[in-house]
């Protein structure tokens, strides 16, 4: 008799307009936070080619360490990539010094004008660096 | 006692109960349909509702379906009062809980246009229209706006939610003393009504079914924070709050805070328990 | 069937209260409650708790007080009691953990309230009730009681003997509203009601929706009698639109009532020269009506009350949460402007006949809170007298239920207790349409156990519910409303016996449409349009025992007004209007007024503010 | 009732390093950005470029520790949110050795490639 109808968690989490500034953040700083761990394991695998360096090559400058490099920083998609690590990276800083802030008890009833500051600092920060970034290579 | 005028229900022709009862409701009804129709040309405006419906009996109701119902609109108008409305004219078996009209009972939490909100403290006409009404998210529904309430009363009784000073002065007519400023720090948390929208709309609490939720973490701050209670008891409840499915499931992401109808900061709370803890923690490392 | 010692229907203050005294004492309880607890309709107080915690200040005031207030109507044995041991009830709240507000040096704050010598009203900010609801809710948890929510209780198992007196109370049948399930509590020590107000008797209120009465209906159709059921507080300051209650708390504090001219009229008109605002609540209700008729009230409808002098930093440590009321439910800033008040339906004085244990005449039959009637407030309850009520005799109710000692009584019970025979001329017979051997009792003198009783009690609560659900017909928001509206119409703070008596013609005729009533909603889950067609029923018989009481007392006083008898009648009127249901006619007969209390006697004397 | 709850384990600790060492990667990671994109422009990085840098003991000692707890924070961080996310019992054991494993794979090799880098051993 006492049946009930389970609505799940589908449902709600489809609802992405009905979701708070809050939400948004912490959505944002875990998909920040994953690609950064993601990198990290990247970026160690890539500079792992450190290792087989033997100092003559090195010398003349044509070792696998600094060819790799160059070569990969010549490739237009990893300098977007890389602008979005950073776009990425300043976030997740921006938004986790938003959270630490949060921890000590500090500016509670700005959480949301905090998280949008932080996304806007964001999009600025990265558009300002888009020259160093992309210099070499246009 | 002794009766002026001796009223009899005088019927020419015998007629049976249900012939009465049909005719009674009959006249009734038509007078209803009558009422509605004037309420609803007399009303400067009207209002859509839009409601979800389901009943695990009832043919046609089993499958969750949305239900829509035009009520008239005046300056004041609660969500509550439109749901009234709507029950009590157009449809007897649309159901909800409510009781105290007033924000203090804590039993028409709901889902209104994509927002935990209780219906009577919604004016009608702060919203968009139709106005959307559902049940809590992330809580069985029993029928129509009815959750299933229990989980969340097992949350808030996990955190021993009772006063348990470690000990209480010996005259008989001896209060215990608390200064004004540690009654401010407990004031807002103590105002918790029980109405689980908060525990509706936290992500975390949707995907971990143990998690503590805010509103239970608030009752713990409750008495964690109040001095009278000493010193002892505090540690047996920070333990309990830092248990696997307390307070560092919380992710900090506010939707508890803005939801609470009776504005106790959460999130704050739940920080300055966490923070408390480490405090604790930190002493014996 | 669910076996407990003592069950405790209702599970508001008074339930509460009186599951924990009860527990203490040893037994096993089971609250049983409509709503869940913390939903109970106690949470909405706000004003305070009455003791006389102060050196200075005494039982005996408090006692005094009590009875003025009462006008002279409340019997001194219970007043006694209640006010000797409220302030051990408060401090036993505070041991518990009540926010109570406090003063600087950490100790209880109390400040004035309306009809007190003293300033002797603890209080909880603006939510007083809340936290003392939810303080004890807490409790119960504590102790581990059990609590069966959402259980409705729809009828006593009573035995029918032909004397209410001889009559014993088993337990009570329940529904479960989540389930539709229908069974039984049986009791083995006492049932004890504890089911709050009947507001929606009227329909402008301070109270819930689901304050119905239904303890009231059933102690009086199971043959307790009901007392005193004309007298109906009518709060002064409710917001015109909702009904909403703005406590007395803000004119405690220095709030002042002004009409349309801007009028302090409570001094302006000498409607109470030395207590102004802080006049007992009667006396301010009609001076605002009053304003109104004469045509001095705000668009013909409300008076002012006004707060912003008292200043934004006082107002928000000791009454914000009026300012919430103020602004969501009628859109008006306290801080800015001042309120719309009107007065509304509030608190019934009258109620089930118990005497200082919270004993019906009925064997284990027990009832506290405002449904029961141990006539503290006589004819005018005082504000901060109601919670510390639920708090006293609740708990000993509780007490008593479980075997606790406790003084004999000195309050006589039940129809014997009759010193005269009312004589009322009603225009319509009151009482049962039709079917006049009421099934709130069993039947057959022959049934053999308790336990039999009450499983025929079950057997003819399911019968009742299937027919209702199997049949169509008329819906019950049309009987209700009609009560609620005549009875607003006619027996409202002004009363005149023209009214009265249309408002007993309608009522009979909600009665016979009652007979005629469906519940449309065939479901067993969740069934509110059934639980609200059986509270019909017990809102249509609180209504007729207010007119009745209201038709039957011809003086004023305390809050029962007449347009025909402008005094109070002490000569004749010192006495309780009694009304037993009597098997479906119901029987007016009077009861004395005790005024020889434990410490003094109490001499009636005007009632001046 | 608390009861129900049967693990007492004190939880707070990983949620506090986060913290610390959340409040120490705000510099490391801005100063590592700044350093190895704007001083020093990327495109232009080469090992003997790196092997300067890594050759001062200074910059070696940030640079391990900021692996170590860039590495500790991300894998907690994984960590965290999956069991936010529900993960419990074997599996959350089994997902908890994995990360471990590779978190001080990751660590060793980083120190192996750090090493090489310093030229100082
Ligand atoms: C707005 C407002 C403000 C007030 N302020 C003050 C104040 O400041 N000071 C003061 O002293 N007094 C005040 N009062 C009065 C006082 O609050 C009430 O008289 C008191 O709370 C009633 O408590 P109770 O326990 O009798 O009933 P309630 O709290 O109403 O509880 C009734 C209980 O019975 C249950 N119940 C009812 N019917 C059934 C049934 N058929 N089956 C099962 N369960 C049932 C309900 O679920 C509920 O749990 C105020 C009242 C109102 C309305
Ligand atoms: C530079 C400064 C950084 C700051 C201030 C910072 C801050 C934070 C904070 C406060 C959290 C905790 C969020 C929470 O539990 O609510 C977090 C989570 C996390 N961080 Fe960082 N972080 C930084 C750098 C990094 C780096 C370099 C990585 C990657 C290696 C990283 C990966 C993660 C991950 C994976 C999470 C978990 C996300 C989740 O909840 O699933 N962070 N960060
Ligand atoms: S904390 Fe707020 S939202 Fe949560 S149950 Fe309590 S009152 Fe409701
Ligand atoms: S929404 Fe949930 S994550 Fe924390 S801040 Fe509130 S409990
Ligand atoms: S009806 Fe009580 S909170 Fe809304």
């Amino acid at each position: 008799m006492s049946q009930s109808y389970d609505r799940g968690t589908v449902e709600s989490f489809g609802r992405w307009l009905e979701f708070k500034p809050g939400m948004w953040a912490w959505i944002l700083h875990k998909l920040t936070g994953w690609i950064l761990v993601g990198y990290l394991f990247t970026h160690i695998a890539v500079l792992s080619t450190a290792t087989g360096v033997d100092p003559a090559a090195a010398a003349a400058g044509n070792d696998i360490y600094t060819t790799t490099l160059q070569s990969l920083e010549e490739l237009l998609i990893v300098r977007f990539l890389e602008i979005g690590l950073l776009t990425v990276a300043v976030f997740h800083i921006l938004n986790g010094i938003r959270l630490l802030f949060v921890d000590l008890g500090l500016g509670l009833d700005r959480q949301d004008v905090s998280f949008y500051v932080s996304l806007i600092m964001t999009a600025l920060i990265t558009l300002a660096s888009l020259p160093t970034f992309l210099g070499g290579v246009l | 006692m002794s009766t002026e005028i001796q009223q009899e229900t005088e019927t020419t022709e015998e007629q049976s109960p249900e012939q009465i009862r049909e005719e009674v409701a009959e006249d009734l009804s038509e007078k209803r349909r009558e009422q509605i129709q004037e309420d609803l040309e007399s009303a400067e405006k009207t209002v859509q509702l839009k409601v979800f419906r389901y009943d695990p009996e009832i043919e046609g109701k089993e499958e969750p379906r949305f239900d829509s119902f035009t009520v008239p609109f005046h300056r004041g108008m609660t969500v509550l009062d439109a749901l009234i409305y709507a029950r009590d004219r157009y449809d007897s078996s649309l159901t909800f809980r409510h009781s105290c009209r007033q924000a203090v009972c804590g039993s028409d939490a709901l889902f209104i246009n994509g927002q935990q909100r209780l219906g009577c403290k919604t004016q009608m006409g702060d919203l968009e229209h139709p106005v959307r009404i559902e049940p809590l998210p992330h809580q069985d529904v029993v029928k129509d706006l009815v959750v299933d309430m229990q989980h969340f009363y097992d949350q808030m009784h996990a955190v021993e939610p009772y006063f348990d000073p470690d000990e209480l002065p010996d005259g008989e007519l001896e209060e215990q003393h608390q200064t004004p400023e540690n009654r401010e720090k407990v004031k807002l948390s103590t105002r918790c009504i029980w109405c689980g929208a908060c525990m509706s709309s936290c992500n975390i609490a949707a995907g971990d079914n143990e998690y503590l939720g805010p509103a239970a973490i608030n009752k713990a701050y409750r008495f964690a924070m109040d001095e009278r209670e000493g010193s002892d008891r505090k540690q047996e409840r920070l333990r309990i709050i830092e248990q696997e499915h307390g307070v560092w499931r919380c992710q900090t992401q506010f939707s508890c805070t803005e939801v609470c109808p009776k504005d106790i900061p959460l999130t704050e709370h739940i920080q300055a328990l966490k923070r408390e803890s480490i405090k604790n923690n930190l002493k014996f490392w | 069937m669910y076996k407990h010692d003592v069950i405790v229907v209702g599970a508001g203050g008074a339930g509460l209260r009186a599951a924990i005294a009860a527990h203490e004492e040893g037994a096993d309880v089971a609250l049983v409650s409509k709503l869940h607890p913390v939903r109970s309709h106690t949470g909405a107080a706000e004003g305070g708790i009455n003791a006389a915690l102060h050196p200075e200040d005494s039982w005996e005031l408090h006692a005094y007080d009590t009875m003025k207030g009462s006008d002279y109507l409340g019997d001194a044995p219970a007043i006694d009691t209640f006010a000797k041991q409220a302030p051990d009830e408060v401090i036993q709240l505070e041991h518990w953990g009540m926010p109570f507000s406090r003063e600087e040096d950490g100790t209880v704050s109390q400040r004035p309230f309306g009809g007190l010598s003293h300033p002797r009203t603890t209080y909880a900010g603006a939510e007083t009730g809340h936290h003392l609801l939810h303080t004890m809710y807490e409790q119960v948890v504590k102790r581990g009681i059990e609590v069966y929510d959402e259980w409705y209780v729809s009828r006593l198992a009573v035995t029918d003997h032909d004397r209410p007196e001889d009559r014993e109370c088993y337990g009570a049948v329940g529904y479960d509203i989540k389930t539709g399930e229908i069974d039984g509590f049986y009791a083995r020590d006492g049932v004890i009601l504890a089911t709050g107000g009947n507001g929606q008797a009227f329909d402008h209120t301070t109270n819930a929706i689901a304050n119905t009465g239904d303890g009231q209906a059933l102690a009086y159709r199971a043959g307790a009698p009901l007392e005193d059921m004309e007298f109906v507080q009518f709060h002064p300051t409710t917001l015109p639109s909702t009904g909403v209650l703005i406590s007395e708390g803000v004119r405690g504090e220095g709030g002042i009532l002004y009409n349309d001219e801007e009028e302090r009229f409570m001094f302006e008109y000498g409607y109470a020269n030395n207590e102004g605002e802080l006049a007992s609540r009667d006396v301010v209700s009609r001076a605002e009506l009053t304003e109104v008729n004469e045509g001095r009230g705000i668009e013909d409808e409300y008076v002012h009350l006004d707060m912003r002098h008292l200043g934004e930093e006082r107002i928000l440590d000791r009454l914000e949460n009026i300012l919430h009321l103020a602004e969501d439910f009628e859109g008006t800033d306290g801080l800015d402007e001042p309120m719309p008040v009107k007065p509304g339906q509030h608190y019934q004085m009258g109620g089930i006949e118990v005497n200082e244990n919270g004993q019906t005449c009925i064997d284990g039959l027990y009832a506290a809170g405002e449904c029961a009637c141990v006539s503290m407030h006589g004819s005018n309850r005082l504000g901060g007298n109601a919670l510390p009520e639920l708090l006293v005799f609740g708990s000993r109710a509780g007490q008593h239920a479980a075997g606790g000692d406790l003084t004999d009584p000195e309050i006589p019970t039940g129809p014997s207790a009759e010193s005269e025979d009312g004589e009322v001329d009603t225009p319509v017979e009151p009482g049962s349409v039709g079917d006049r051997s009421d099934p709130v009792v069993a039947d057959g003198g022959a049934v053999a156990t308790p336990e039999e009783l009450l499983e025929e009690a079950i057997r003819k609560e399911r019968e009742r519910v299937d027919t209702m659900l199997e049949r169509d017909g008329v819906n019950h928001a049309e009987v209700r409303e009609k009560v609620q509206k005549t009875m607003t119409e006619n027996v409202n703070v002004f009363r005149e016996e023209s009214n009265i008596k249309q408002a007993l013609k309608d009522i009979r005729e909600a009665r016979e449409q009652y007979q005629h009533v469906g519940v449309a909603d065939k479901s067993r889950t969740y069934n509110t349009d059934l639980i609200h067609t059986i509270e019909t029923r017990n809102v249509i018989d609180n209504a007729e025992a207010i007119a009745l009481g209201a038709l039957a007392r011809e003086e004023f006083r305390g809050a029962h007004w007449r347009k025909e008898y402008q005094e109070r009648r002490d000569d004749e009127w010192l006495k309780h209007t009694m009304l037993s249901w009597n098997g479906g006619t119901p029987n007016l007969y009077y009861k004395p007024v005790i005024l020889e209390g434990h410490e003094q006697t109490y001499e009636p004397k005007e009632r001046s503010y | 009732m608390a009861e129900h709850y049967s693990s007492f384990e004190h939880k707070g600790w990983r949620w506090f390093v986060q913290r610390i060492t959340a409040v120490f990667l705000v510099g490391v990671l801005a100063f590592h950005f700044i350093t190895l994109h704007f001083v020093n422009h990327a495109a232009e990085i080469s090992f003997a470029g790196t092997e300067a840098r890594m050759g001062q003991i200074g910059y070696f000692s940030l640079m391990v520790t900021f692996l170590i707890t860039g590495a500790f924070h991300g894998v907690n961080g994984v960590y965290n949110g999956l069991v936010n996310m529900g993960l419990k019992g074997t599996q959350k054991k089994i997902v908890a050795a994995i990360l471990t494993i590779a978190t001080l794979l990751l660590i060793a090799q980083g120190l192996r490639v750090a090493v090489a880098m310093s030229g100082m051993f």
